[in-house]
């Protein structure tokens, strides 16, 4: 098999692993721009979305074509119980104190998934075709094209909404000018517990597409991190940004594991952080800003 | 440690953000030991004025001179070590802390401690840490009279006693100049008048040269040796208070109608009221 | 909710209290007395919930026979969540409370933390759930042992598993970025040269990664006839499986002892069909003549895991290695444990092993190569019991 | 009953203890610690040493987060690098247990000065970011620079000795450790009487005015990342002649989480909190343990529950505080003491 392949075969796989990275930075950028909060918590809420789907389709016994909307409204709803719960209490305290609740509150969902399911990690009932797929002759796994599609539609869908939908524009309003968006007659608690359901359905897609390929366990959280660093290198309030940075995060992750080696990935990965936070602190397609007296 | 008052002199500043252009060669000198009134309509620049003079705006054009040397460049904390003081229109007390530590902090950039002497609190560290709480009491804390506060934490006081706070912090920092940010926005006629005293007190037994920005034209025009009035950016007139309130400008910026009387009626009956 | 929270801090202050004063001290007639730290809960709690059956169970069988010289086995233990620091704190607890003979540790940092304690205090034995070769060393770790093969010896035998198999076969090593994973990588090289296999790919994968489609793509480049995975449990070995199997690649997968569990591989279904991997132990189901098993089976109807095995085997060999002791009429401690259990040669297990066993080292360096059939949802053994020579 | 707290005198007012129940109460205290290796059983003094090295650590980053603003979940990993610093200078050149410890602060601070260098450029919660990427990177160091840490099989280290003793059990372990307990608390709450300590809080509640008041922001918040490392350096530093082995798991990042939750539960920017937030959370383990036994009567598997239980607890001690006491125990140990000093003529 030729080099050049190869590289092609890595470098499609990257953008499959890329596209859901994508999709999990994109909970956090609706979460963010709507709320101001950095909710941590979003690994853990990609999780329990996929144990979620876990106890539809294996628990339940239900198709797996009705057990994913159940499990991307159950992460909507988790994600509307925490922004009532948690963060509308926290409102006019200091960003930190908010991010520490979402922090507490991570650990709090691994505990309840770990009461619940335990500890052992486990498949999830099969609802992809695993049929190898090529292009040309470049193989993907048919897996990682599925969740390539769909993070691709879903993040497409987004920035159409931003754009042009009603909800959208109010999310935006809200995001520049809180006061602002209020006296426009904007509900602006609606848009806050909106942002929060979808961000916590978003997550919920993402962990079953990412339970799907490697399966599930209380830890698989940590790839909220990973998509932590997209979102900081990409801009805390850009759904371009969080398109772009997860597509290439992506590729390098899978660059790096393929030529340098597995165990490089993380220090790669964040290293490119620290890097992006002292050239760009607030990401390439971020939104400066305006410090105030 | 203090060198007595300062002359202040701001050179031709300009500042723009964007295109918009919030101070257009802006000139006016306060001299040593003196109390000058920087006044206009919203909007003038006048905040921006004090923004350029403490460092936290950087002047498109133009220089800030203190006592003959250029601080256009320096930055905020070494200012704050040259002798400029400040207050803010929206009071900047440290929530977290007391009154007394509040005051306190003023000091910071003339004390030396370091972190090890901190650390046990060894000799040099207490000595200069009592004498400073010796000077704070009775030259700051009993001038102003706030000695019955404190302990307390400054978010549990009054507007006028947390601006009073603000200003026996600003003394604290052993100012040349002290510029006052709206010293009596939002207070009532007896706060104002406490306040009034308060700073023509620290002219005569500080000696400290006095800029203040005010909306407040009785205290202005009461208290003032010298007043500079922007309007658009621009200083548009610049005197006593007496030359300034008969400026035909002046009124016209203030009243939109040339008549100087107007105004002095207007300036009478705030100071009445 | 103030008075609430005044209320549960005062629980607390008086569940503190309590501890702190009521702590009470086991009765220290002449029984024996066997510690453990175990990981009942957290991500080793399969194995830490077998491991107590299975010592609890031999230590009741061992009592019914009499005991060691009439003296009976008492066996105390807490959770630790398979972390270190609560493995340190449970030994603490253990040891202040009662006088222990031997001790069962849940890790390989465990093992390591307290070994020089261990050799401090000197008045006990200590083996556990750890494998790690570098514990198999009497000179650095005088009062440790292995329960079996270590992580080096257990490599070794798929190693001659398949030098005997398949002569010249190329193999590609998967191990996890961990301390157990790394654990036999460097000497399973040097090893595989010397039995002429060519070791064509190493993959280090970072702790908890899901996807692997990039370390499948070098798998499929290198085309290995044989993929040993260690530093795994299950999760992402499925995966790789199911993967290149999709691939038609006709490559064997093997793994250690730690993920040779049957009940773990029939949730994975058909792609684990053909998984070999190397096992010190008897199957719960296994058929061959062992009235070991029959008893077992006999306590317990239903299936048991590898770890009772393996806790059943560590509380054979202490239980050993403490009547040895006695018999020689040495006061029990760390040393003339140790040199009793050094002692055991062609010992019969009743079964658990097939073959009679010896402790060389630290270790029981025994072990059998199993192939997991789908159908029937259990391992079946493919080779004889093999021993590894020094 | 205490009403007024008149003082004779600044400097009197200016001490760390001000009123006499404070000083009745911190003499039980001291003769408690000196007692208490004496009294206490083998499991318990282990407790008390574990729970003094948090108690170091939290303070530390009670310096930077409760008092200087400055969010960092990467402490644990500043643990690491003091524990590490120990376990080499101990293996490779044998060099007394002080200068090692000392070395473990030193170094961790000089780590610690780097990684707080984006606070150049970025402040909050992008700053709490980098420090999640920095305890990461120092991991990886950990795991493959295998000269120094003996990479993922750790290293281990023989115990401290003094006069040819070796402090290797818990109740000599008890006079190594308290000590620096006792001084580096001693000393956090001396930096709070000081300018240093004040220009950390400025900077914490408003830190553009802090910086107009002659507060260099930068170097402030450089060396509060110093001290905060520092701390963190220390205490892994005893960590390391505690546990006598270091592994790139020692200090794995939820033990940041775990010492943020300490600061938090015990109340930021208080000494005290410090304290109380570090010793409430070793021994809530413990406690859960208890209650988890006495559950048992009634569950039969309740054993099994206990580490999601206790994962639960953690998270939700972080998530409670924050939303219902704000303050920490801290507030709570106030109200208790304002109840009884006015008491009994108001309650």
């Amino acid at each position: 098999m030729s080099e050049w392949l190869f590289f092609l075969e890595v470098t499609l796989a990257g953008l499959g692993s890329g596209a859901l990275l994508a999709l999990t930075a994109l909970a956090y950028v609706l979460i963010y721009k709507a709320t101001r909060v950095v909710n941590l918590a979003v690994g853990e809420m990609l999780m329990l979305g996929a144990y979620l789907f876990f106890a539809f389709a294996a628990g339940w016994g239900l198709s797996a074509w009705i057990a994913i909307p159940l499990a991307i409204i159950g992460g909507g709803l988790v994600g509307g119980i925490v922004e009532r719960g948690l963060i509308r209490p926290m409102l006019g305290e200091s960003a930190i104190s908010v991010f520490m609740v979402t922090v507490g509150l991570g650990s709090v969902i691994v505990g309840l998934v770990e009461l619940v399911w335990g500890t052992d990690p486990r498949a999830l009932p099969a609802f992809i075709d695993t049929s190898p797929l090529f292009l040309g002759e470049a193989y993907v796994s048919r897996k990682i094209a599925v969740a390539f599609v769909t993070a691709a539609i879903v993040i497409g869908l987004f920035l159409i909404l931003f754009r042009f939908w009603r909800g959208g524009v109010a999310l935006r309003a809200t995001a520049t000018d809180q006061a602002a968006a209020y006296s426009c007659g904007i509900n602006v608690p609606g848009v806050y517990s909106a942002a929060w359901v979808i961000g916590g359905a978003t997550a919920a897609g993402a962990g079953l597409l990412l339970g799907a390929i490697g399966g599930i366990s209380p830890v698989m959280g940590v790839f909220g991190l990973s998509a932590l660093v997209v979102v900081i290198v990409g801009g805390l309030d850009s759904v371009l940004g969080a398109l772009i940075g997860g597509l290439a995060l992506g590729m390098i992750q899978s660059w790096t594991s393929t030529y340098v080696g597995g165990e490089y990935t993380n220090v790669v990965t964040f290293g490119i952080m620290i890097f992006a936070l002292m050239l760009r602190p607030y990401g390439l397609f971020g939104t400066h800003e305006i410090e105030r007296l | 440690m203090s060198k007595g008052p300062a002359r202040l002199d701001v050179q031709g500043v300009t500042l723009t953000f964007g295109g918009v252009r919030a101070l257009n060669d802006a000139s006016f000198t306060a001299e040593a030991g003196s109390i000058t009134a920087v006044i206009g309509p919203n909007g003038a620049g006048k905040t921006s004025v004090f923004n350029c003079i403490t460092g936290f705006y950087r002047p498109t054009a133009g220089r800030i001179v203190l006592d003959g040397e250029d601080i256009t460049k320096v930055r905020p904390p070494a200012r704050a070590a040259r002798g400029l003081a400040r207050s803010f229109q929206n009071i900047a007390l440290f929530h977290g802390m007391t009154v007394l530590d509040n005051i306190k902090l003023g000091r910071h950039a003339y004390m030396k401690t370091n972190l090890l002497q901190a650390f046990f609190y060894a000799g040099p560290a207490k000595r200069e840490e009592e004498a400073l709480r010796r000077e704070v009491e009775e030259r700051i804390i009993d001038f102003l009279e706030i000695d019955h506060i404190r302990n307390k934490s400054v978010s549990v006081l009054s507007y006028g006693l947390q601006k009073r706070v603000e200003l026996a912090r600003a003394l604290a920092m052993q100012p040349r100049v002290l510029l006052l940010d709206e010293p009596v926005a939002g207070m009532n006629r007896e706060e104002t008048e406490d306040m009034a005293r308060f700073i023509l007190d620290v002219k005569e037994e500080w000696g400290t040269t006095i800029v203040m920005v005010e909306h407040d034209m009785g205290l202005v025009m009461d208290i003032s040796d010298h007043v500079t009035v922007l309007n658009f950016g621009e200083v548009i007139a610049s005197g006593t208070p007496k030359t300034v309130q008969n400026d035909p400008r002046v009124a016209e910026a203030y009243l939109g109608s040339g008549d100087p009387q107007a105004l002095v009626k207007r300036i009478e009956r705030e100071m009445a009221s | 909710m103030n008075i609430t929270r005044r209320a549960g801090m005062a629980a607390l202050a008086g569940a503190t209290a309590l501890t702190m004063v009521g702590a009470p001290l086991a009765a220290q007639d002449d029984s024996i007395v066997v510690g453990g730290s175990l990981p009942l809960t957290g991500v080793f709690a399969f194995a830490g919930i077998a491991i107590e059956k299975g010592m609890s169970d031999y230590f009741e069988i061992a009592n019914e026979e009499g005991g060691i010289d009439g003296r009976q086995i008492e066996f105390v233990y807490e959770d630790t969540g398979y972390e270190v620091n609560q493995s340190v704190a449970v030994f603490n607890q253990l040891t202040s409370q009662n006088d222990i003979d031997m001790y069962y540790g849940d890790s390989t940092g465990f093992a390591k933390t307290i070994a020089p304690e261990l050799q401090r205090r000197g008045d006990m034995i200590m083996g556990g759930a750890s494998f790690a070769s570098e514990l198999n060393d009497p000179e650095e770790f005088p009062y440790i042992f292995i329960p079996g093969p270590d992580y080096i010896q257990q490599v070794g035998i798929l190693l001659e598993y398949i030098a005997d198999e398949n002569p010249g076969a190329s193999i590609a090593l998967v191990n996890s970025d961990t301390e157990f994973g790394r654990d036999p990588i460097e000497t399973t090289k040097e090893r595989a040269s010397e039995l002429g296999l060519e070791v064509v790919e190493e993959i280090i994968t970072p702790p908890g990664a899901a996807d692997v489609s990039t370390e499948v793509l070098r798998l499929r480049r290198s085309r290995p006839d044989y993929i040993i995975f260690h530093g795994y449990v299950l999760s992402p070995i499925p995966e790789f499986v199911s993967q290149i199997r999709e691939l038609g690649l006709d490559t064997q997968f093997m793994g250690t002892f730690w993920s040779m569990d049957s009940s773990l591989w029939q949730s994975v279904g058909e792609a684990a069909d053909g998984f070999l991997g190397v096992m010190p132990y008897r199957y719960y189901y296994d058929e061959e003549e062992a009235p070991m098993l029959d008893r077992i089976r006999e306590m317990r109807p239903e299936y048991q895991a590898t770890g009772y095995m393996q806790g059943f085997f560590s509380a054979m060999l202490m239980t050993e290695a403490a009547r040895r002791a006695v018999a020689n009429g040495a006061e029990l401690n760390g040393d003339t444990l140790k040199s009793a259990l050094s002692s055991i040669e062609e010992f019969d297990t009743g079964g658990i092993i097939g073959v009679p066993v010896s402790v060389k080292g630290n270790a029981v360096p025994f072990g059998r190569v199993y192939e997991f059939n789908a159908e029937s949802g259990q391992m079946e053994p493919v080779s004889d019991w093999i021993e590894l020579e020094d | 009953m205490i009403i007024g707290t008149a003082k004779e005198s600044y400097p009197a007012d200016e001490a760390l203890l001000t009123t006499a129940p404070q000083r009745v109460w911190m003499t039980i205290f001291v003769i408690a610690l000196i007692a208490a290796p004496f009294v206490l059983s083998n499991y318990w003094l282990y407790l008390a040493c574990l729970a003094m090295i948090n108690v170091i650590s939290a303070t530390g980053l009670n310096v930077l987060t409760g008092y200087t603003g400055q969010v960092s979940l990467g402490q644990a990993a500043f643990m690491a690098v003091g524990a590490y610093t120990v376990a080499y200078l101990e293996r490779s050149l044998g060099t007394p247990f002080l200068l090692n410890i000392l070395a473990g602060g030193v170094i961790a601070a000089a780590i610690g000065l780097v990684v707080g260098l984006p606070s150049l450029r970025v402040k909050g919660l992008y700053l709490a970011i980098a420090t999640i990427a920095a305890s990461f990177i120092l991991h990886f160091v950990f795991v493959n620079w295998t000269a120094v840490t003996n990479g993922n099989s750790g290293a281990t280290l023989a115990p401290a000795t003094v006069f040819g003793i070796e402090l290797a059990t818990y109740d000599r372990l008890y006079w190594l450790i308290m000590p620096f307990a006792v001084l580096l608390v001693w000393g956090a709450a001396n930096l709070f009487r000081t300018r240093i300590g004040r220009a950390f809080i400025a900077i914490r509640d408003r830190d553009i005015s802090a910086e107009v008041l002659g507060i260099p922001l930068l170097r402030y918040k450089l060396m509060s990342f110093a001290i905060a490392s520092f701390y963190a350096g220390i205490a892994g530093g005893l960590w390391a002649y505690l546990f006598r082995v270091v592994t790139p798991e020692s200090f794995p990042f939820l033990t940041s989480i775990f010492l943020l939750a300490a600061i938090i539960v015990g109340g930021m920017g208080t000494i005290l909190g410090g304290i109380l937030g570090a010793v409430f959370m070793t021994l809530t383990p413990e406690l859960l343990r208890v209650v988890v036994d006495l559950a048992s009567v009634f569950v039969p598997d309740a054993a099994t529950l206990l580490s999601p239980v206790r994962t639960i607890v953690f998270g939700a001690l972080i998530v409670g505080f924050l939303i219902l006491e704000p303050r920490g125990l801290t507030e709570i140990v106030d109200r208790i003491r304002r109840f009884f000093r006015l008491w009994p003529f108001r309650t």
